[in-house]
C-alpha cells in the first residue's frame, strides 16, 4: 500500500509537468492513434500532406464538432440526445424561412438558435421535472423536429442563395488562410474545454454525471445541472445548424439523418461514459478528428464503396481497442 | 356517357416510400389532373420513413379501402411481388413507376428510363470536357434509379469512350455533407479532374460547395434538381440537370391505372379473353427528361409551380 | 464534556412521515441545543435516516414543523440546507466514483462558491491538511480506487469542510476502526466547543456514552424519550429502544468441553501479489474465529482471496482435510464457502430488486422446481423464513431492498449468505449498521452455526464485537497475519498492540 | 411502520391474485393507452377494426418484434445493441446469396442464423474479453455488416424468386386465418417472457444487469451472462433476417437502417432501462405495438405526410409520460 503523504504528491505533481504529464493524459492514447494514420496516410497518398487537404478534412468536420461540444457535456451530466440531427436541421429550416420571409439573416440565425435552446429546454423539462429518460425524449423531439423541418418546407430544401455574402462569409470566407468556419470551432472547442476543465460552473456537471444523489446531497441543484447542458446540446445544434446554412447557402429539411450516432460516437472514442461522468472535450474532438480522417482518406485512396464500410468499421473497432490498451498499460 | 369516366366516388391510390420528399408532388399533381379529368377521386398514401415493412402494410391498408386501383412506387421489386398479387386478385390493379416489381402481376411501369439519362450525360461531358479526360461519380448503393443512372454512364464511357478515366467513385446516400467530404477529398487526390456526375440533387449540394471552396474547374451534371441546385445552375456552379418529366409520369401513371381497371374497353388481338390476364399490358412508358440549364432555369422553380396547388 | 449551553438551536415538533403504507415516522418531536453532542438511538428502521433526510431537505415531512433559531423553515432541497448551515454525513456513502479524493471533500463548497476558477491545488493541500488528521488518504486518488472504510473518512473529511451550525452524522464509524473512531471523535468535540451542534447517529453504545451530552431514542418511527447521557445507562437506552430488556449483548462462548481438535479450513502459505502474502490459519470445527486489523491491513483481501473473489493467490486451502482447488467463487460457492461483501450497497445487494430475488441470488437453483424454473412461492417462503430468523422488518418479500432501512439492508445480505448452507462462512463487517438486537441476534445465530459445524470467519472493525463474538482473533497487520489472541490474551489493548506494532511480536510469539 | 408478519403478507398475496396483481404490474399503463388508442382508432376510421387491418398492423411489427425480444434480454443485462438493422440484413443477404449458389433454402437459413450468432459473439468477445462498450463494438459492426451486405450483393437486391413456396410459406403462408410470421413471432414471444420471468438462468441476466458486480459477488460468471445475452440479440436477429427473406422473397443489403433506435425505443417504452436490471418481454412488446400501431394508424387515416412526424413524435411523449405518471401512482 502506498500512502502519498503531501510532500512526495507534491513531487510528483511537479515531475508530472511537462511530458511526462501529457503522457498521462487520456487522450494521449488517441492522439498516437491519429498520427500513425497521418503518417500511413501520407506515404499512401502524396495528395493527404498538403494545405488543400488538411483544410478539406478539417471543414469536414468543424461544424459537426460543434455539436460533439454539446452532447460531450450532455453525456458527462449522465444524459444523451438523440436529437441533434433534426434540430440541426431544424435550425437551418427555420433561420432559412425566416431569411425568406424578410428577415435579416443575423436576426434570422438568432431567432433560430432561440428556438433551439427553447426545445432544449423542453427536452430538459421532460427529463428534469416529469423524470423521463432522456433517450425517449429526445427521440420523440427527433422525430417531431424532423416533422417540423417538413413542415415548414414542404419535404422541400430552401434555395438561400440570396444571403448577404457578409452572412455567407461565415460559412465560406476565410481569415487569411484559415476559413472563419474553423476559427468559430476552434473557438468553440478552447473555450469549452477550458471551461469544462476549470471552471466551478462545468465540475458541477462532472459530478452530477459521476454520482447524481452525491452531487445533490453537496448542495449541487443536479436537476438545473442537467436541464442546462440539455438546452446547452440543442442550443449548440442551432449555432451549428446556423453555420451550416451559411455554408451550404439552403437549407435542408432531411439534413443531418444519422449524424447522433456520429456524434456519440466520436465522444465515446473520446473517453465519454455513457453512464456519465468522465470525458473531456479535447478527446472527443480527437474522436471526430478519427472519424472524419477516417472517411476522407477512404474517398482519397479511392477505396471501392463496397469495402469502404468494412474499413471503416474495422478501423474504429482496432483504434477503440488499442486506445483501451494504451489506457490500460498506463494505468 | 364516356366510357373514360369513373363512377361516383372512384378512387384511385398513389402510394410511395419516403413520403414526405418533394420528388412525389408534381407526380402527384399529374395523378390528380389526369384523375380530375375523368371525375375520378383520388388519394395519396405510403410512409414517411424508408421501410419496406411500413410500405407494405400502408399498401395492404389502401387495399382495405377497395380503391381502383393504386398506382405504386414499389421500395423494392420482389417483396411487393406478392401483395400486388394479392390485390389484383382481389380486384385491385396496380401500375407501378419510377421502381419496378417486374415479376408481379402488376400491369404497366411508368418510368424515366434511367439508361437514356446516363447517356445523354455521357454525350454532354464529352462534349464539354473532350473524350479523354477523369471523371468521378457519387452514389447511393442500394437505390435502384440511382445505381442505374451511375452504372449506366459508367458503362457508357467504358463502350463508347475509353479513355475517359473514372478516378473517384465514392457512396454519399444523398447526404450533403457526406457528399461535400467525398468531392473534397476526391478533389485532392485528382487535380485534373474534369467532370462529375451524380445521380441525385442532395449530394450534388454537398459537391458543389466543396468543388467552389476548392476553386477547381469540374463541370457537375446531376440528376433532379432542388432549389438551391437550381440556383446553381443559373450561377453556373453546376453545368446542367436532368429532371425526370414528373407530372408526365404521374399523368400517365393514373391512365394506365385507370385503363388497368377497364380492360371490357378494349378487344386486343392476343388470347387473353382465353387466358384470362389482363389485356391493359404496357411493359414500359418513358415519362421522359428535361435537360435543365442556365438558360431555362426559371421555368423549373418549385415554389412557383406550387403556388395554388394543394400539395397532396 | 458538557460544554453545551441551554440555547435550542434546531426544534422540530409533530413530525410525520410516511412511504405509501410504510409509516416511518409519527409525530416525532425532537430538540437540539446549540454545542451539545447529541445521540439519536432506535432500532434499525426506527426512522432515524429519515428524520435526517427531512432535517437536510432530501425528504419532506408530511406535517409537523421544524424550527431554526425559533423561526419556522420549510427545507426543500439539500442546497438550502447547506445554505443554513446543515451538514450531513450519510449512512450510505455517497461520493462521486470519478473525481478526485480532494475534489470530493471540497464539493459543498465548490457548490456553493462564487468563484469562477477551481482552485485545484489549493483544495488538494487543504485537502490533504483535514485528512491527515484522519488517515492515510492521497487527495488527487479517484475516489473509485478506495476501500470502503477509506470512502467513509472522505465522507467525514467531506463534512468537516462545511461551514456549519448544525452537523449530522449518520453512523459514521460503522466502518471504521476504534482509531480512526477517536480520531473522529476528537474532532467532533473540538467542534462542539465552537458552539456547533452535532446530531450523532450510532448503534455502538459505548461510542455514546463516552461522547455524547444527551441521547434521543426513537422507536418504530415514534419519539420515545431524550436523556442526560450522564443520567442513564446503556441498558435504559437499549431497553427504550427494543421496548423491552436485553439480557445479554453477546451470547456465550464455546466451552472447553465444545472444543474440537477437527478442522473446517485450513490455509497454508496464502500470498498474493501485493495484497497479503504467507497467510497461514486454521479454522477448527464450533469455533468463531476473528479478523482484526487497522483499515487497509488486507483482512478484507485474505477472504475474497480465498474465495477466489479477487487477485491471484499462491498457497494451499484445505476444507475438511481436502484439497480445495477453487477456478472461480461459482465454485466457492458450491463448495460451501461464502463471503459476506463490507460494501453491502456495491457488491452486495441488488437494490432494485425485490427482498426474495436478493436472498435467493446466491444459488437461485435452490428455489426452482428442477433447478430450471423458478417457483416464486418456494423463493418468497425462503425470504419470509430467513427473514424472519434475522427480525427483518419489510413490508412485502416483493419489495425493492433499496426502500429499506440500513440495517435491514444489511441483515438481506446475511439472509443471502446463509439462504445456501454454507460450510464456512467470511463475514466482513457483519453487523455493520445494524442495531443492538438485531445484533445479538446475528451473532447468536453465528453461534449456532458454529455450533453446528459450520466454519465463521468474522471481520470487523469494532474490536468489542470481535472480543464479545470470538473464541479465537488473528491480528492482520500490512498483509501479514502479526499474532493470534484467545482466552484472556484477548484484550482491546493486547489486539490494537498486536495491528499497530506487529512484526517483531509475529516472530516472537 | 408496518411489520409484515409472514401471516399477513400470506393475506396480501392471496387477495392479490388476479386483477390486482394485474393492475399492479408495470405493463399494465401501457395496455391501457394502447386500449384508448384502439378505442379512438375505431371512433376515427371504420377500417380500423377490421380483420384485414389487424392483419396489416400485426404483419408490420411482428418480425421485429423478435429483434426486439433479443434487444430486451440485452438491454436487461446492460448492455446495447446499435447493429442489430445491419445484422438482420446481413443474415437476409447470406442466406439469400448461399440459395443463389445451389444450397437448399433450410440449410442456408441455418448458415446465415449460425453467421449472425457468430457476429454476436464477437461482439461478445470484445465488450467482455477486450473490455470496451457495447455501444461502440456494435457501432462498428452496425457498420462492417452494412458493408457486408454491400460488398455481398454489390448494393443489389438479391432477387429470391425461386425460393420453393414451402421455404416462402414461412413468410408468406397462414395457418387457418393467422399468418405463419405471427405465429413464429407469438411463439418466441410467449416462450422468451416465460424463461425470462421464470427460469434461473435468465433470473442471472437480471442480477448481472442490476449490479454487476453484487452479481459477481453472487457466484455469477458475469462475462458469460453478457456474452450469452449479446449473442443471443444477434442470433435473433439472424432469425429475424431468414423469416424476412422467406417473407419478401428477396434479400435487401439496405434493409433495416435505422432499425436499431425504433427496437431500443421499444423496450424502454416497455419499461427496460438503458442501464440494466429491469424490463420485460411483453413491456417490449407492447412498446412495439403502441409505436407501430400509431405509425399504422396515421397511414390508415390518410394524415398529411409532413403532420405525420409531428404527431407521431408527440403521442410518443405523451405516451411515455401518462406510463410513467400511472406507473407512480400506483406506486
Ligand atoms: N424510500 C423508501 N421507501 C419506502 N420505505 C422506506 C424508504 N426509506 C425508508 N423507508 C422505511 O422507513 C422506515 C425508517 O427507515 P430509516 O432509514 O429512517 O431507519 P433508520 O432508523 O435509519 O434505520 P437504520 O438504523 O437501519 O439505518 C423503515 O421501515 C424503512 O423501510
Ligand atoms: N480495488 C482496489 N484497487 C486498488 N487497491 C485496493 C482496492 N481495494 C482495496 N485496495 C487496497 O487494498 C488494501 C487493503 O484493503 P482493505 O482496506 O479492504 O483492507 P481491510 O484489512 O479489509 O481493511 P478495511 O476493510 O477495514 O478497510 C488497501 O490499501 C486498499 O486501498
Ligand atoms: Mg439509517
Ligand atoms: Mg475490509
Amino acid at each position: 500500500m502506498t500512502t502519498a503523504t503531501p510532500e512526495n504528491d507534491e513531487g510528483t505533481r511537479g515531475t508530472a509537468t511537462g511530458l511526462r504529464r501529457l503522457l498521462r493524459m487520456r487522450e494521449t492514447g488517441l492522439v498516437f492513434i491519429i498520427l500513425a494514420l497521418f503518417i500511413a496516410m501520407s506515404f499512401a497518398s502524396e495528395y493527404f500532406l498538403t494545405w488543400a487537404n488538411m483544410r478539406a478534412m478539417a471543414m469536414a468536420f468543424a461544424v459537426e464538432g460543434i455539436v460533439v461540444v454539446g452532447m460531450t457535456i450532455l453525456l458527462i451530466s449522465g444524459g444523451i440526445d438523440l436529437s441533434v440531427g433534426s434540430v440541426t436541421a431544424l435550425a437551418m429550416v427555420i433561420a432559412g424561412l425566416l431569411f425568406l420571409n424578410g428577415v435579416d439573416p443575423w436576426s434570422a440565425s438568432i431567432l433560430a438558435i432561440a428556438a433551439c435552446t427553447a426545445i432544449g429546454a423542453g427536452m430538459g423539462f421532460f427529463v428534469t421535472r416529469v423524470g423521463l429518460h432522456h433517450f425517449i425524449v429526445s427521440l420523440a423531439v427527433m422525430v417531431i423536429a424532423r416533422g417540423l423541418c417538413l413542415l415548414g418546407t414542404g419535404g422541400r430544401p430552401l434555395g438561400l442563395f440570396t444571403l448577404p455574402p457578409e452572412f455567407k462569409f461565415i460559412g465560406q470566407g476565410s481569415i487569411g488562410m484559415i476559413p472563419v468556419v474553423i476559427v468559430i470551432f476552434v473557438v468553440v472547442v478552447v473555450a469549452f474545454d477550458f471551461m469544462l476543465r476549470r471552471t466551478t460552473m462545468f465540475r458541477k456537471v462532472f459530478y452530477t454525471g459521476s454520482n447524481e444523489k452525491a452531487a445533490a446531497y453537496s448542495g449541487i441543484r443536479t436537476k438545473k445541472v442537467v436541464f442546462l447542458t440539455t438546452t446547452l446540446c440543442s442550443a449548440l445544434c442551432g449555432v451549428a445548424g446556423v453555420i451550416y446554412m451559411a455554408r451550404f447557402g439552403s437549407a435542408q429539411p432531411t439534413f443531418g439523418i444519422g449524424m447522433e450516432l456520429n456524434v456519440i460516437a466520436a465522444a465515446v472514442i473520446g473517453g465519454a461514459s455513457l453512464s456519465g461522468g468522465t470525458g473531456t472535450i479535447l478527446g472527443a474532438i480527437l474522436g471526430t478528428i478519427l472519424l472524419s480522417v477516417v472517411s476522407s482518406s477512404l474517398a482519397l485512396l479511392d477505396v471501392s464503396v463496397y469495402w469502404q464500410d468494412i474499413i471503416r468499421g474495422s478501423i474504429l473497432l482496432s483504434a477503440v481497442t488499442i486506445d483501451h490498451y494504451l489506457n490500460k498499460r498506463r494505468g | 356517357e364516356s366510357k373514360f369516366q369513373c363512377e361516383p366516388g372512384e378512387t384511385f391510390v398513389m402510394n410511395v416510400m419516403v413520403s414526405a420528399h418533394p420528388y412525389w408532388v408534381p407526380v402527384y399533381q399529374g395523378f390528380k389532373q389526369a384523375a380530375a379529368a375523368m371525375g375520378c377521386e383520388t388519394a395519396f398514401s405510403g410512409t414517411p420513413d424508408y421501410d419496406i415493412t411500413k410500405q407494405i402494410a400502408s399498401f395492404e391498408q389502401d387495399l382495405i379501402k377497395k380503391p381502383s386501383g393504386i398506382l405504386l412506387h414499389p421500395m423494392q421489386s420482389d417483396p411487393f411481388i406478392e401483395p400486388i398479387d394479392r390485390a389484383i386478385a382481389d380486384g385491385v390493379q396496380v401500375v407501378t413507376f419510377a421502381a419496378d416489381s417486374p415479376n408481379s402481376k402488376r400491369t404497366a411501369y411508368i418510368t424515366s428510363d434511367n439508361l437514356a439519362e446516363a447517356k445523354f450525360a455521357a454525350e454532354e461531358i464529352v462534349k464539354q470536357v473532350g473524350d479523354s479526360a477523369e471523371y468521378a461519380v457519387l452514389e447511393n448503393p442500394g437505390q435502384s434509379n440511382h445505381d442505374l443512372r451511375v452504372t449506366a454512364l459508367i458503362d457508357y464511357f467504358e463502350q463508347n469512350y475509353p479513355n475517359m478515366k473514372l478516378v473517384g467513385r465514392q457512396a454519399t446516400n444523398q447526404d450533403s455533407n457526406a457528399a461535400y467530404r467525398a468531392t473534397a477529398s476526391i478533389l485532392q487526390a485528382n487535380p485534373n479532374l474534369k467532370a462529375m456526375w451524380i445521380p441525385e440533387a442532395g449530394s450534388a449540394e454537398g459537391a458543389v460547395a466543396a468543388v467552389l471552396e476548392a476553386d477547381a474547374d469540374v463541370l457537375i451534371m446531376h440528376a433532379d434538381v432542388t432549389p438551391t441546385t437550381l440556383e446553381h445552375i443559373k450561377a453556373g456552379n453546376i453545368h446542367m440537370s436532368l429532371n425526370p418529366n414528373q407530372g408526365v409520369q404521374g399523368f400517365m401513371g393514373f391512365i394506365a391505372t385507370f385503363l388497368a381497371t377497364r380492360p371490357e374497353m378494349f378487344d386486343p388481338f392476343n388470347d387473353y379473353k382465353v387466358s384470362g390476364y389482363n389485356p391493359m399490358q404496357i411493359p414500359f412508358i418513358d415519362n421522359g427528361f428535361a435537360v435543365i440549364t442556365k438558360e431555362n432555369a426559371d421555368s423549373f422553380d418549385l415554389n412557383t409551380y406550387m403556388e395554388g396547388r394543394d400539395p397532396s | 464534556m458538557n460544554t453545551a449551553s441551554s440555547e435550542t438551536i434546531l426544534a422540530i415538533t409533530d413530525l410525520s412521515k410516511s412511504f405509501g403504507p410504510i409509516r416511518a415516522l409519527r409525530n416525532v418531536s425532537f430538540e437540539l441545543r446549540r454545542g451539545e453532542i447529541h445521540a439519536l438511538a432506535g432500532e434499525n428502521g426506527a426512522g432515524k435516516s429519515t428524520l435526517m433526510n427531512i432535517i437536510d431537505g432530501i425528504l419532506q415531512a408530511d406535517s409537523g414543523q421544524m424550527f431554526l433559531d425559533g423561526k419556522e423553515v420549510r427545507i426543500t432541497s439539500p442546497a438550502m440546507a447547506q445554505s443554513l448551515g446543515i451538514g450531513f454525513v450519510h449512512q450510505e456513502i455517497a461520493l462521486c466514483p470519478d473525481v478526485t479524493v480532494a475534489e470530493n471533500i471540497f464539493m459543498g463548497v465548490t457548490s456553493t462558491s462564487r468563484a469562477a476558477l477551481m482552485d485545484y491545488r489549493g483544495i488538494e493541500r487543504r485537502a490533504a491538511e483535514i485528512l491527515r488528521r484522519l488517515g492515510d488518504i492521497n487527495p488527487s486518488a479517484l475516489v473509485r480506487s478506495l476501500s470502503i472504510s477509506q470512502q467513509q473518512l472522505v465522507e467525514i473529511a467531506k463534512a468537516l469542510t462545511l461551514d456549519c451550525r448544525v452537523l449530522i452524522l449518520d453512523e459514521p464509524t460503522a466502518a471504521l476502526t476504534e482509531r480512526e473512531a477517536k480520531v473522529l471523535f476528537d474532532i467532533v468535540r473540538a467542534l462542539a466547543k465552537q458552539g456547533i451542534s452535532i446530531i450523532y447517529i450510532s448503534h455502538r453504545m459505548v461510542e455514546i456514552f463516552e461522547n455524547c451530552d444527551r441521547v434521543t431514542v426513537l422507536r418504530d418511527g415514534r419519539y420515545i424519550k431524550t436523556m442526560n447521557v450522564a443520567d442513564t445507562t446503556p441498558r435504559d437506552v437499549v431497553s427504550a429502544m427494543v421496548g423491552r430488556v436485553i439480557d445479554s449483548l453477546y451470547p456465550e462462548k464455546q466451552s472447553d468441553s465444545e472444543r474440537s481438535e477437527e478442522i473446517i479450513l485450513e490455509v497454508r502459505n496464502l500470498s498474493e501479489k501485493t495484497r497479503f502474502h504467507d497467510v497461514s490459519f486454521q479454522l477448527r470445527k464450533g469455533e468463531i474465529l476473528g479478523l482484526a486489523g487497522l483499515i487497509g491491513a488486507g483482512r478484507s483481501e485474505i477472504a475474497r482471496g480465498i474465495c477466489r473473489l479477487e487477485g491471484e493467490v499462491t498457497g494451499e486451502v484445505q476444507l475438511h482435510g481436502k484439497p480445495l482447488r477453487l477456478a472461480n467463487y461459482g465454485e466457492s460457492i458450491d463448495s460451501g464457502v461464502v463471503y459476506l461483501s463490507e460494501d453491502r450497497k456495491g457488491d452486495g445487494l441488488f437494490l432494485e430488486m425485490s427482498i426474495a430475488a436478493n436472498v435467493s441470488a446466491l444459488r437461485v437453483e435452490q428455489v426452482a422446481s428442477r433447478g430450471i424454473i423458478i417457483d416464486e412461492h418456494r423463493e418468497a417462503a425462503l425470504g419470509e423464513r430467513l427473514g424472519a430468523s434475522l427480525n427483518l422488518k419489510y413490508g412485502h418479500i416483493g419489495q425493492p431492498v433499496s426502500a429499506l432501512s440500513g440495517g435491514n439492508q444489511q441483515k438481506v445480505a446475511i439472509a443471502k449468505m446463509l439462504s445456501v448452507n454454507p460450510r464456512v462462512i467470511f463475514l466482513d463487517e457483519p453487523t455493520r449498521g445494524v442495531d443492538v438486537g438485531a445484533k445479538a441476534e446475528i451473532h447468536r445465530i453465528l453461534r449456532d452455526l458454529a455450533r453446528s459445524g459450520v466454519g465463521i470467519v468474522v471481520i470487523s472493525s469494532e474490536l468489542p464485537e470481535l472480543i464479545g463474538v470470538c473464541d479465537r482473533v488473528l491480528v492482520v497487520r500490512e498483509g501479514r497475519i502479526t499474532g493470534e489472541v484467545s482466552g484472556a490474551d484477548m484484550t482491546e489493548d493486547r489486539i490494537m498492540y498486536l495491528a499497530s506494532i506487529g512484526e517483531e511480536q509475529r516472530l516472537a510469539s
